[in-house]
Protein backbone atom coordinates (compact mmCIF):
# COMPACT_ATOMS: atom_id res chain seq x y z
CA UNK A 1 0.00 0.00 0.00
CA UNK A 2 1.01 3.44 -1.06
CA UNK A 3 -1.08 6.09 0.49
CA UNK A 4 -0.97 9.88 0.11
CA UNK A 5 -2.47 11.59 3.32
CA UNK A 6 -4.26 14.55 4.29
CA UNK A 7 -4.46 13.45 7.77
CA UNK A 8 -1.74 12.68 10.56
CA UNK A 9 -0.08 9.40 9.71
CA UNK A 10 -0.47 6.46 12.30
CA UNK A 11 2.37 4.09 12.89
CA UNK A 12 0.32 1.77 14.59
CA UNK A 13 -2.48 1.29 12.14
CA UNK A 14 -0.04 1.13 9.10
CA UNK A 15 2.39 -1.16 10.95
CA UNK A 16 -0.80 -3.69 12.00
CA UNK A 17 -0.88 -4.07 7.81
CA UNK A 18 2.53 -5.81 7.73
CA UNK A 19 1.87 -8.46 10.55
CA UNK A 20 2.90 -11.96 9.13
CA UNK A 21 3.69 -15.14 11.23
CA UNK A 22 6.26 -16.16 8.65
CA UNK A 23 7.81 -12.62 9.55
CA UNK A 24 10.86 -12.65 11.36
CA UNK A 25 11.96 -8.71 11.12
CA UNK A 26 10.13 -5.47 10.79
CA UNK A 27 12.39 -2.42 9.45
CA UNK A 28 10.99 1.04 9.42
CA UNK A 29 11.57 4.88 8.56
CA UNK A 30 10.12 7.68 9.70
CA UNK A 31 10.51 11.12 8.33
CA UNK A 32 10.34 13.95 10.86
CA UNK A 33 9.78 17.71 10.18
CA UNK A 34 13.10 19.43 12.38
CA UNK A 35 14.29 22.52 13.00
CA UNK A 36 16.99 23.19 10.61
CA UNK A 37 17.73 22.99 6.93
CA UNK A 38 20.42 24.17 5.53
CA UNK A 39 21.51 25.84 8.24
CA UNK A 40 18.18 27.71 8.46
CA UNK A 41 16.04 27.71 11.47
CA UNK A 42 12.74 26.12 10.20
CA UNK A 43 8.93 27.24 11.43
CA UNK A 44 6.77 24.64 9.71
CA UNK A 45 6.11 23.03 6.31
CA UNK A 46 3.66 22.34 3.81
CA UNK A 47 3.62 19.64 1.35
CA UNK A 48 2.06 19.11 -1.48
CA UNK A 49 1.64 16.06 -3.90
CA UNK A 50 -0.55 15.29 -7.45
CA UNK A 51 -2.16 12.24 -5.72
CA UNK A 52 -3.11 10.26 -8.66
CA UNK A 53 0.37 10.24 -9.88
CA UNK A 54 1.98 9.89 -6.54
CA UNK A 55 -0.01 6.48 -5.96
CA UNK A 56 1.05 5.26 -9.07
CA UNK A 57 4.71 5.98 -8.61
CA UNK A 58 4.60 4.75 -5.08
CA UNK A 59 3.02 1.47 -6.19
CA UNK A 60 5.61 0.71 -8.58
CA UNK A 61 8.56 1.68 -6.32
CA UNK A 62 6.89 -0.97 -3.58
CA UNK A 63 6.95 -3.62 -6.56
CA UNK A 64 10.36 -2.84 -7.05
CA UNK A 65 11.36 -3.49 -3.75
CA UNK A 66 9.23 -6.79 -3.85
CA UNK A 67 11.36 -7.62 -7.25
CA UNK A 68 14.80 -6.78 -5.90
CA UNK A 69 14.61 -8.33 -2.04
CA UNK A 70 13.17 -10.99 -0.51
CA UNK A 71 10.42 -9.34 1.98
CA UNK A 72 6.84 -10.27 2.60
CA UNK A 73 5.02 -6.91 2.30
CA UNK A 74 5.89 -2.89 2.43
CA UNK A 75 3.60 0.17 3.18
CA UNK A 76 4.81 4.15 2.72
CA UNK A 77 2.38 6.40 3.36
CA UNK A 78 2.96 10.27 3.20
CA UNK A 79 1.33 13.20 4.50
CA UNK A 80 0.28 16.26 2.91
CA UNK A 81 -0.80 19.73 4.11
CA UNK A 82 0.87 22.03 6.79
CA UNK A 83 3.19 20.64 9.17
CA UNK A 84 4.85 21.82 12.20
CA UNK A 85 8.23 20.91 14.22
CA UNK A 86 8.19 17.32 14.92
CA UNK A 87 5.02 16.03 12.60
CA UNK A 88 5.65 12.71 10.97
CA UNK A 89 5.72 13.21 6.81
CA UNK A 90 6.14 10.12 5.74
CA UNK A 91 6.31 6.84 7.09
CA UNK A 92 7.41 3.42 5.52
CA UNK A 93 8.13 -0.23 7.33
CA UNK A 94 8.92 -3.71 5.11
CA UNK A 95 8.63 -7.44 6.82
CA UNK A 96 10.95 -9.83 6.10
CA UNK A 97 11.72 -13.57 7.26
CA UNK A 98 15.57 -11.58 7.24
CA UNK A 99 16.53 -8.69 8.40
CA UNK A 100 18.88 -7.65 5.70
CA UNK A 101 16.48 -7.43 3.42
CA UNK A 102 14.01 -5.51 5.47
CA UNK A 103 16.35 -2.93 5.72
CA UNK A 104 17.73 -2.82 2.21
CA UNK A 105 14.12 -2.71 0.88
CA UNK A 106 12.88 0.15 3.52
CA UNK A 107 16.04 1.76 2.53
CA UNK A 108 15.31 1.68 -1.17
CA UNK A 109 11.54 2.69 -0.85
CA UNK A 110 12.35 6.11 1.10
CA UNK A 111 15.51 6.81 -1.70
CA UNK A 112 13.35 6.13 -4.42
CA UNK A 113 10.12 8.24 -3.36
CA UNK A 114 11.99 11.11 -2.64
CA UNK A 115 13.68 10.84 -5.95
CA UNK A 116 10.68 10.20 -8.08
CA UNK A 117 7.09 10.85 -6.32
CA UNK A 118 5.27 13.84 -6.86
CA UNK A 119 5.40 15.60 -3.66
CA UNK A 120 6.68 19.16 -2.83
CA UNK A 121 7.89 20.75 0.04
CA UNK A 122 7.57 24.36 1.19
CA UNK A 123 9.72 25.48 3.82
CA UNK A 124 8.79 28.47 6.52
CA UNK A 125 11.57 30.18 7.63
CA UNK A 126 11.95 31.47 11.31
CA UNK A 127 12.98 34.44 9.41
CA UNK A 128 9.90 35.21 7.45
CA UNK A 129 11.28 33.68 4.33
CA UNK A 130 9.64 30.29 2.32
CA UNK A 131 11.16 28.00 -0.34
CA UNK A 132 10.08 25.18 -2.42
CA UNK A 133 13.34 22.80 -1.66
CA UNK A 134 14.93 22.02 -5.43
CA UNK A 135 13.00 24.35 -7.31
CA UNK A 136 15.79 27.21 -6.99
CA UNK A 137 16.89 28.07 -10.13
CA UNK A 138 20.35 29.11 -10.01
CA UNK A 139 21.73 27.19 -13.30
CA UNK A 140 22.93 24.24 -13.83
CA UNK A 141 26.62 25.08 -12.04
CA UNK A 142 24.62 25.49 -8.65
CA UNK A 143 25.28 21.61 -7.95
CA UNK A 144 21.68 21.00 -8.44
CA UNK A 145 21.05 18.13 -10.80
CA UNK A 146 18.46 18.03 -13.16
CA UNK A 147 15.59 15.60 -13.84
CA UNK A 148 16.03 12.85 -15.63
CA UNK A 149 14.81 12.47 -18.72
CA UNK A 150 12.27 9.92 -19.23
CA UNK B 1 -4.13 22.80 -35.91
CA UNK B 2 -5.42 23.70 -32.62
CA UNK B 3 -6.41 21.87 -29.66
CA UNK B 4 -7.77 22.32 -25.80
CA UNK B 5 -5.16 21.45 -23.29
CA UNK B 6 -6.25 21.32 -19.60
CA UNK B 7 -3.40 22.17 -17.44
CA UNK B 8 -3.12 21.75 -13.50
CA UNK B 9 -0.48 23.16 -11.71
CA UNK B 10 1.63 22.41 -8.59
CA UNK B 11 3.91 24.26 -6.00
CA UNK B 12 6.05 26.44 -7.60
CA UNK B 13 4.54 26.58 -10.73
CA UNK B 14 1.09 27.10 -9.19
CA UNK B 15 2.54 29.93 -6.86
CA UNK B 16 3.56 31.76 -10.35
CA UNK B 17 0.63 31.04 -12.33
CA UNK B 18 -1.79 32.18 -9.29
CA UNK B 19 -4.01 29.42 -10.05
CA UNK B 20 -4.32 25.67 -9.87
CA UNK B 21 -5.25 24.28 -13.16
CA UNK B 22 -6.40 26.18 -16.43
CA UNK B 23 -8.05 24.95 -20.10
CA UNK B 24 -6.04 26.58 -22.69
CA UNK B 25 -6.26 26.42 -26.37
CA UNK B 26 -2.88 26.06 -28.22
CA UNK B 27 -0.94 25.19 -31.60
CA UNK B 28 1.68 23.30 -29.89
CA UNK B 29 2.61 19.99 -31.18
CA UNK B 30 4.40 18.54 -28.54
CA UNK B 31 4.16 18.51 -24.54
CA UNK B 32 8.00 20.33 -24.70
CA UNK B 33 6.65 23.15 -27.61
CA UNK B 34 3.56 23.70 -24.89
CA UNK B 35 5.57 24.33 -22.07
CA UNK B 36 7.65 26.60 -23.53
CA UNK B 37 5.16 28.14 -24.87
CA UNK B 38 3.63 28.71 -21.18
CA UNK B 39 6.95 29.53 -20.05
CA UNK B 40 7.27 32.87 -22.15
CA UNK B 41 3.40 33.54 -21.34
CA UNK B 42 3.85 33.07 -17.25
CA UNK B 43 7.61 33.51 -16.96
CA UNK B 44 7.84 30.06 -14.98
CA UNK B 45 11.28 30.16 -13.45
CA UNK B 46 12.37 26.49 -13.87
CA UNK B 47 13.30 25.47 -17.57
CA UNK B 48 11.79 22.18 -18.88
CA UNK B 49 15.15 20.14 -18.13
CA UNK B 50 14.46 20.56 -14.39
CA UNK B 51 11.00 19.32 -14.95
CA UNK B 52 8.88 15.88 -15.64
CA UNK B 53 5.58 16.15 -17.41
CA UNK B 54 2.09 14.24 -16.85
CA UNK B 55 0.18 13.21 -19.84
CA UNK B 56 -3.33 12.07 -18.59
CA UNK B 57 -2.14 11.13 -15.67
CA UNK B 58 0.89 8.98 -17.16
CA UNK B 59 4.83 10.37 -16.91
CA UNK B 60 5.32 10.80 -20.84
CA UNK B 61 8.26 12.05 -22.95
CA UNK B 62 8.39 15.39 -23.18
CA UNK B 63 8.13 14.98 -26.93
CA UNK B 64 4.77 13.09 -26.56
CA UNK B 65 2.38 14.56 -29.41
CA UNK B 66 -0.49 16.68 -27.83
CA UNK B 67 -4.17 15.61 -28.46
CA UNK B 68 -7.58 17.93 -28.04
CA UNK B 69 -8.58 16.88 -24.84
CA UNK B 70 -5.06 15.79 -22.81
CA UNK B 71 -4.82 16.84 -19.53
CA UNK B 72 -1.17 18.27 -18.48
CA UNK B 73 0.73 17.92 -15.17
CA UNK B 74 4.32 19.63 -15.04
CA UNK B 75 6.13 18.15 -12.59
CA UNK B 76 8.44 20.54 -10.64
CA UNK B 77 11.39 18.83 -8.95
CA UNK B 78 10.22 16.86 -6.37
CA UNK B 79 11.12 16.71 -2.24
CA UNK B 80 9.14 13.66 -0.48
CA UNK B 81 10.16 12.20 2.93
CA UNK C 1 19.38 3.09 26.77
CA UNK C 2 19.76 -0.40 26.30
CA UNK C 3 17.67 -2.71 28.18
CA UNK C 4 16.98 -6.02 29.27
CA UNK C 5 12.70 -6.57 29.61
CA UNK C 6 11.09 -9.32 31.07
CA UNK C 7 8.20 -7.28 30.60
CA UNK C 8 6.46 -7.44 26.51
CA UNK C 9 8.25 -4.49 24.63
CA UNK C 10 6.19 -1.07 23.92
CA UNK C 11 7.60 0.34 20.52
CA UNK C 12 5.65 3.68 21.43
CA UNK C 13 6.98 4.45 24.99
CA UNK C 14 10.69 3.29 23.79
CA UNK C 15 10.72 5.60 20.94
CA UNK C 16 9.21 8.57 22.90
CA UNK C 17 13.01 8.56 24.21
CA UNK C 18 13.92 9.45 20.82
CA UNK C 19 11.99 12.76 20.25
CA UNK C 20 14.29 15.48 18.97
CA UNK C 21 13.29 19.09 17.50
CA UNK C 22 17.10 18.58 15.12
CA UNK C 23 15.57 14.85 14.56
CA UNK C 24 14.91 14.38 10.45
CA UNK C 25 14.69 11.01 10.31
CA UNK C 26 13.89 7.73 12.74
CA UNK C 27 14.78 4.27 11.58
CA UNK C 28 13.65 1.42 13.84
CA UNK C 29 14.14 -2.67 13.52
CA UNK C 30 11.66 -5.46 15.06
CA UNK C 31 13.18 -8.78 15.90
CA UNK C 32 9.18 -10.66 15.69
CA UNK C 33 9.50 -14.37 16.48
CA UNK C 34 8.48 -15.97 13.07
CA UNK C 35 6.71 -19.77 12.52
CA UNK C 36 9.56 -21.19 10.44
CA UNK C 37 14.14 -21.79 10.98
CA UNK C 38 16.28 -23.56 9.68
CA UNK C 39 13.03 -25.42 7.97
CA UNK C 40 11.42 -26.43 11.03
CA UNK C 41 8.14 -25.14 12.34
CA UNK C 42 8.36 -23.06 15.27
CA UNK C 43 5.83 -23.13 17.81
CA UNK C 44 7.56 -20.43 20.99
CA UNK C 45 10.87 -19.34 21.72
CA UNK C 46 12.63 -19.04 25.11
CA UNK C 47 14.87 -16.01 25.83
CA UNK C 48 17.62 -15.26 28.53
CA UNK C 49 19.84 -13.36 29.58
CA UNK C 50 22.68 -12.23 31.69
CA UNK C 51 21.22 -9.18 32.17
CA UNK C 52 23.90 -7.07 34.07
CA UNK C 53 27.02 -8.46 31.55
CA UNK C 54 24.39 -8.20 28.89
CA UNK C 55 23.23 -4.20 29.66
CA UNK C 56 26.92 -3.20 29.84
CA UNK C 57 27.95 -4.91 26.25
CA UNK C 58 24.74 -3.26 24.66
CA UNK C 59 26.10 0.55 26.28
CA UNK C 60 28.68 -0.50 24.84
CA UNK C 61 27.13 -0.78 20.78
CA UNK C 62 25.35 2.46 21.30
CA UNK C 63 28.40 4.14 22.10
CA UNK C 64 30.27 2.42 18.95
CA UNK C 65 27.24 3.33 17.62
CA UNK C 66 27.16 7.71 18.68
CA UNK C 67 31.20 6.95 17.40
CA UNK C 68 30.95 5.75 14.05
CA UNK C 69 27.65 7.33 12.57
CA UNK C 70 26.31 11.31 12.72
CA UNK C 71 22.81 10.27 15.14
CA UNK C 72 21.21 12.25 17.81
CA UNK C 73 19.73 9.20 20.04
CA UNK C 74 19.88 5.33 19.96
CA UNK C 75 17.71 3.05 22.41
CA UNK C 76 17.53 -1.17 21.71
CA UNK C 77 15.62 -3.47 24.12
CA UNK C 78 15.56 -6.74 24.21
CA UNK C 79 12.60 -9.47 25.64
CA UNK C 80 13.01 -12.44 27.94
CA UNK C 81 11.39 -14.89 29.05
CA UNK C 82 8.66 -17.37 26.99
CA UNK C 83 7.32 -15.85 23.70
CA UNK C 84 4.86 -17.17 21.17
CA UNK C 85 4.62 -16.35 17.69
CA UNK C 86 4.52 -12.89 16.44
CA UNK C 87 5.90 -11.57 19.51
CA UNK C 88 8.25 -9.04 19.72
CA UNK C 89 11.90 -10.61 21.05
CA UNK C 90 13.93 -7.26 20.15
CA UNK C 91 13.16 -3.32 19.29
CA UNK C 92 15.85 -0.78 18.19
CA UNK C 93 15.49 3.15 17.03
CA UNK C 94 17.88 5.38 16.17
CA UNK C 95 17.37 9.13 15.47
CA UNK C 96 19.70 11.54 13.30
CA UNK C 97 19.17 14.61 10.92
CA UNK C 98 19.55 12.11 8.11
CA UNK C 99 18.19 9.20 6.83
CA UNK C 100 21.40 7.39 6.10
CA UNK C 101 22.99 7.50 9.56
CA UNK C 102 19.46 6.44 10.66
CA UNK C 103 19.87 3.27 8.62
CA UNK C 104 23.19 2.10 8.96
CA UNK C 105 23.61 3.01 12.55
CA UNK C 106 20.44 1.19 13.66
CA UNK C 107 21.35 -1.62 11.50
CA UNK C 108 25.08 -1.53 13.12
CA UNK C 109 23.06 -1.79 16.60
CA UNK C 110 21.18 -5.21 15.46
CA UNK C 111 24.08 -6.79 14.28
CA UNK C 112 26.51 -6.21 16.87
CA UNK C 113 23.79 -7.17 19.87
CA UNK C 114 23.20 -10.22 17.80
CA UNK C 115 26.66 -10.98 17.87
CA UNK C 116 27.89 -10.18 21.42
CA UNK C 117 25.29 -9.67 23.47
CA UNK C 118 24.94 -12.15 26.26
CA UNK C 119 21.30 -13.75 25.35
CA UNK C 120 20.37 -16.93 24.58
CA UNK C 121 17.46 -18.34 22.66
CA UNK C 122 15.72 -21.80 22.83
CA UNK C 123 13.50 -22.48 20.43
CA UNK C 124 10.65 -25.05 20.41
CA UNK C 125 9.53 -26.92 17.78
CA UNK C 126 6.47 -28.15 16.34
CA UNK C 127 7.63 -31.51 16.70
CA UNK C 128 8.12 -31.36 20.39
CA UNK C 129 12.18 -30.93 19.65
CA UNK C 130 14.39 -27.83 21.52
CA UNK C 131 17.40 -26.73 20.59
CA UNK C 132 19.16 -24.11 22.30
CA UNK C 133 20.35 -21.46 18.81
CA UNK C 134 24.27 -21.51 17.63
CA UNK C 135 24.82 -24.37 20.64
CA UNK C 136 24.76 -27.38 18.53
CA UNK C 137 28.23 -29.14 18.90
CA UNK C 138 28.74 -30.46 15.44
CA UNK C 139 32.43 -30.03 15.43
CA UNK C 140 34.67 -27.12 13.63
CA UNK C 141 33.72 -29.07 10.08
CA UNK C 142 30.02 -27.95 10.59
CA UNK C 143 30.44 -24.40 9.28
CA UNK C 144 29.54 -23.00 12.90
CA UNK C 145 32.19 -20.21 13.37
CA UNK C 146 34.12 -20.64 16.96
CA UNK C 147 33.39 -17.73 19.40
CA UNK C 148 35.77 -14.65 18.90
CA UNK C 149 39.13 -14.77 20.94
CA UNK C 150 38.64 -12.38 23.44
CA UNK D 1 46.80 -22.87 46.40
CA UNK D 2 42.66 -23.82 46.68
CA UNK D 3 40.05 -20.77 45.87
CA UNK D 4 36.19 -20.44 46.58
CA UNK D 5 34.48 -19.73 42.80
CA UNK D 6 31.19 -18.37 42.43
CA UNK D 7 30.40 -19.99 38.89
CA UNK D 8 26.99 -19.09 37.04
CA UNK D 9 25.38 -21.02 34.34
CA UNK D 10 22.86 -19.87 31.30
CA UNK D 11 20.97 -21.67 28.52
CA UNK D 12 22.22 -24.79 27.31
CA UNK D 13 25.60 -24.89 30.23
CA UNK D 14 22.29 -24.00 32.90
CA UNK D 15 20.65 -27.55 31.58
CA UNK D 16 23.75 -29.77 31.28
CA UNK D 17 24.71 -28.54 34.81
CA UNK D 18 20.93 -28.90 36.24
CA UNK D 19 21.07 -25.56 38.39
CA UNK D 20 21.62 -22.01 37.67
CA UNK D 21 24.84 -21.45 40.33
CA UNK D 22 26.84 -22.88 42.55
CA UNK D 23 30.33 -22.45 44.84
CA UNK D 24 33.38 -24.51 43.92
CA UNK D 25 36.40 -25.24 45.27
CA UNK D 26 39.46 -25.04 42.77
CA UNK D 27 42.92 -25.69 42.24
CA UNK D 28 42.94 -24.40 38.54
CA UNK D 29 44.79 -21.34 37.75
CA UNK D 30 43.00 -19.93 34.85
CA UNK D 31 39.71 -19.35 33.71
CA UNK D 32 40.54 -21.94 30.83
CA UNK D 33 41.68 -24.78 33.41
CA UNK D 34 38.72 -24.33 35.82
CA UNK D 35 36.15 -24.74 32.22
CA UNK D 36 38.15 -28.00 31.50
CA UNK D 37 37.79 -29.23 35.39
CA UNK D 38 34.20 -28.57 35.18
CA UNK D 39 33.96 -29.96 31.85
CA UNK D 40 35.09 -33.32 32.64
CA UNK D 41 33.05 -33.11 35.95
CA UNK D 42 29.55 -32.25 34.15
CA UNK D 43 29.74 -33.55 30.41
CA UNK D 44 29.49 -29.67 28.90
CA UNK D 45 28.99 -30.32 25.12
CA UNK D 46 30.83 -27.03 24.10
CA UNK D 47 34.61 -26.88 24.43
CA UNK D 48 36.02 -24.00 25.27
CA UNK D 49 37.21 -22.08 21.66
CA UNK D 50 32.62 -21.49 21.28
CA UNK D 51 32.56 -20.06 24.79
CA UNK D 52 33.39 -16.79 26.26
CA UNK D 53 33.88 -16.24 29.85
CA UNK D 54 33.11 -12.98 32.42
CA UNK D 55 35.17 -12.65 35.60
CA UNK D 56 33.35 -10.48 38.48
CA UNK D 57 30.52 -9.14 35.66
CA UNK D 58 33.21 -7.91 33.13
CA UNK D 59 33.95 -10.30 29.82
CA UNK D 60 37.80 -11.65 30.39
CA UNK D 61 40.73 -13.38 28.71
CA UNK D 62 40.56 -17.11 28.97
CA UNK D 63 43.83 -17.05 30.53
CA UNK D 64 42.51 -14.93 33.44
CA UNK D 65 44.05 -15.84 37.02
CA UNK D 66 41.57 -16.81 39.48
CA UNK D 67 41.83 -15.41 42.82
CA UNK D 68 39.62 -16.21 45.91
CA UNK D 69 35.97 -15.39 45.68
CA UNK D 70 35.88 -14.33 41.68
CA UNK D 71 32.46 -14.50 40.16
CA UNK D 72 32.89 -16.72 36.68
CA UNK D 73 29.92 -16.94 34.18
CA UNK D 74 30.97 -18.67 31.44
CA UNK D 75 28.96 -17.59 28.39
CA UNK D 76 27.78 -19.68 25.30
CA UNK D 77 27.29 -18.70 22.02
CA UNK D 78 24.56 -16.02 21.88
CA UNK D 79 21.69 -15.78 19.91
CA UNK D 80 19.51 -12.60 20.25
CA UNK D 81 17.54 -10.69 18.35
Amino acid sequence: MFRISPEPLDPAALQRRLLDPRAGACATFEGWVRNRNDGQAVRALDYEAHATLAEKEGLRILAEAQAKFSILNAVCAHRVGSLVLGDMAVWVGVTAEHRGDAFDACRYIIDEAKARVPIWKKEHYASGATAWINCATRGPASGIPPAKPQ
Amino acid sequence: MTKSIHVQYFAILREQRGLAQEKITTSAATASEFYDELRGRHGFTLPADRLRVAVNDEFAPWGSALSDGDRLVFIPPVAGG
